[in-house]
């Protein structure tokens, strides 16, 4: 019977270590997806002028995050918007 | 926080059930697996070397896992077996060596127990290859391996060579 | 009736050896014999089966995140309770078992397809896919180690079939013949699949159009 | 040290994981068609190798044999090897968001890499103490590395040849492999 206990205790301790582990590691490699889209629209001229092809510049920074916009497609913003983009995707 | 929580335990649950079914199963397999281990073992003592019993003593030889004495009807001695482990191409090969302590030869070798690759290491158990190994005493000196199972073969070669010879020469010393 | 669909898709259409291209090392390891193959091959299915069922059961239950631990630990708890359970009751099986045991456990089309499709749907049809997975992967393991045993021991099934003249090929039993083997195997079935495909494409477009 | 060199070296070459024991095929066949992404996974083994090894040999040696919990080897393994890989993959996905594309199905299957537990169960078999599998793992690593690269290298330039239809992709790299593998086979009894 204690080998049955035995048992189930190593496990239990093991799995609860590295789910720890995993926890701590979740945190701290979290991708910061939300927090770049607040960053990218507030570079943006937020005219929601539709010129890149999306009907606003919050759609337009999503856009951009998930890889379907390229930087420059900000037309009114130009180079230096285009610039700071890539700025902070890559920070 | 609650989020990574529910994982942590997710995880652990699975562990534990896992690691008491595990333990079940153990508790009730282990006993009937010792005693098919002994079966096994009695029977291979036979085919090693036959004899009316056998008796297990302590012989301080390195690779001698465990050996035996093995005794005719009257009662003396007429050789001893010794159980050898060799590190083979993926799992330890425990081999059987039966020893006439009169004639000082190996009278016979059985392979106990190995994990072998099927049908490449596995051929180490087939009678031509252990064949060679009976009747010999300290002389002879090279065995054929088994193409496409060197590794596995040679372990086996190497281990009764070791044991074998060096166990002879105790007896030949009286030591045993 | 997808879960028929499902059990046909592991044998031919999805076969785990010649499309998915897992479960590479025990088919390769220990197909020098067509026996050896069908030995792998029904342990996988059975490990297969218990382990999909188990998963489907509690897909809802295990988050995405720690997935991959949780179905492989239940992998593992199965090969091992299977491991003891004929060292027990049948050990005659279990000798000859020995070594796939722990090949079983890291088996990728069991982790695959409980990844790929028992970790996201119903029982039913987890189980066939598991069933219609773990006979794709005994056929293809049988012929190839008939293949194998064939060319390298002039025998099939252990049965003696090209007499002593025959020059047993040493190589058909070592790494090499193995992966040479299945590779012209994957070419061959491309192949077949390829003029399977123009031909029901010629069927319906009446021969002309190209396809 | 030289037993130590001589572990370094088998693991290597002489007994290569997977051209001598037939182990990690499926990521090298999938992996292997880029050097970059064959690199790349390369690094992610050994690292995983390196430190479940690590763990493993202490959990054995301290755990399962002093509390007699044998049958628990398959099922802690496992767990010690599939968290490092999960592990691995949050790393990968924030640091090396390419790469962690590329590997796709194949990075969480590094827990079933065979060349994992291949190694773990091998060196508690070998009975090797923590130095020793310390440089078993290492060279595993570094053999597994070898093979991906050598084998990328190839497949990299055989893209640019025109290789039948039937015969493109994995029948291709599985040809190869056994002519490595053939190649490999020099090696062997180099070690006594």
């Amino acid at each position: 019977m204690n080998r049955i206990l035995a048992a189930a205790l190593v496990m239990a301790i093991l799995s609860f270590i590295f789910a720890l582990i995993l926890a701590w590691a979740s945190k701290k490699f979290k991708i910061v997806e939300s927090s770049k889209l607040v960053e990218i629209v507030k570079v943006l001229p937020k005219q929601n002028c539709g010129k890149c092809g999306f009907p606003n510049c919050g759609a337009f920074a999503k856009a951009i995050i998930e890889g379907k916009a390229k930087y420059g497609d900000c037309v009114v913003g130009g180079e230096e918007v285009a610039e700071k983009i890539k700025e902070i995707m890559d920070m | 926080m609650n989020e990574t929580l529910k994982l942590a335990i997710t995880l652990m649950v699975i562990s534990v059930f896992s690691a008491a079914a595990l333990a079940v199963v153990y508790e009730k397999t282990y006993p009937i697996i010792q005693a098919n281990k002994v079966g096994k073992l009695n029977n291979a003592l036979k085919e090693v070397l036959p004899a009316e019993h056998y008796e297990e003593f302590k012989l301080d030889v390195v690779n001698a896992e465990r050996s035996f004495k093995a005794f005719d009807k009257d009662d003396n001695q007429t050789g001893l077996i010794v159980l050898s482990p060799a590190p083979g191409f993926q799992s330890v090969i425990k081999v059987l060596i039966g020893i006439d302590t009169k004639t000082k030869t190996v009278t016979n070798i059985k392979i106990l127990e190995h994990l072998e690759t099927p049908g490449l290491g596995s051929r180490i158990e087939e009678p031509d290859f252990l064949g060679q190994f009976k009747q010999q005493g300290l002389e002879k000196q090279d065995f054929d391996a088994i193409t496409g199972a060197t590794i596995s073969s040679k372990a086996v070669i190497d281990s009764v060579k070791e044991t074998a010879n060096e166990i002879i020469k105790l007896i030949e010393e009286g030591k045993i | 009736m997808s879960a028929l669909k499902d059990l046909l898709n592991g044998i031919w259409k999805q076969n785990p050896t010649f499309r998915i291209i897992l479960g590479m090392c025990p088919a390769l390891a220990v197909t020098n014999a067509a026996i050896n193959g069908l030995t792998m091959g029904l342990a996988t299915l059975f490990v297969l089966l218990a382990s999909g069922l188990f998963v489907s059961l509690i897909r809802n239950l295990i988050s995405s995140k720690i997935r991959i631990p949780c179905y492989i630990i239940i992998i593992a708890t199965f090969v091992t309770i299977a491991d003891y359970f004929l060292a027990a009751y049948y050990p005659a099986i279990h000798e000859v078992l020995g070594i796939y045991v722990p090949l079983i456990v890291v088996n990728c089309i069991i982790l695959g397809r409980m990844e790929a499709f028992a970790g996201k749907n119903p029982i039913k049809n987890s189980l066939a896919d598991a069933f219609g997975m773990g006979l794709g992967f005994t056929w293809a393991l049988v012929l190839l180690g008939a293949i194998r045993e064939f060319l390298g021991f002039g025998a099939i099934f252990g049965f003696k079939i090209l007499g002593s003249w025959y020059p047993q090929m040493v190589v058909m039993r070592l790494p090499t013949g193995a992966f040479i083997t299945l590779g012209l195997l994957i070419a061959m079935m491309n192949i077949i699949r390829k003029q399977k495909a123009e031909a029901t494409c010629h069927a319906h477009e009446g021969g002309d159009k190209p396809c | 040290m030289l037993n130590l060199f001589a572990i370094f070296f088998a693991a290597v070459v002489t007994e290569n994981f997977v051209f001598y024991r037939f182990l990690g095929l499926c990521p090298f066949l999938a992996m292997s068609n880029k050097t970059r992404t064959a690199v790349g996974m390369g690094i992610a083994v050994t690292f995983v190798l390196i430190v479940s090894n690590s763990i493993t040999w202490l959990l054995q040696y301290f755990v399962l044999d002093k509390f007699g919990l044998p049958f628990l080897q398959y099922a802690s393994f496992i767990l010690v090897i599939a968290s490092l890989v999960q592990f691995i993959e949050m790393y990968m996905h924030k640091y090396q968001a390419a790469l962690y594309k590329a590997f796709g199905i194949y990075l969480p299957l590094i827990t079933t890499n065979c060349v994992v537990l291949g190694l773990v169960l091998l060196t508690i078999l070998k009975g090797y103490n923590f130095l020793e599998a310390l440089i078993f793992a290492i060279g595993t690593g570094a053999g597994y590395t070898l093979a991906l690269v050598i084998m990328s290298g190839i497949r990299e330039r055989l893209d640019l040849a025109d290789v039948p239809e039937a015969l493109k992709g994995v029948p291709l790299a599985l040809i190869i492999t056994g002519l490595l593998a053939l190649a490999f086979g020099g090696f062997v009894g180099m070690i006594k």
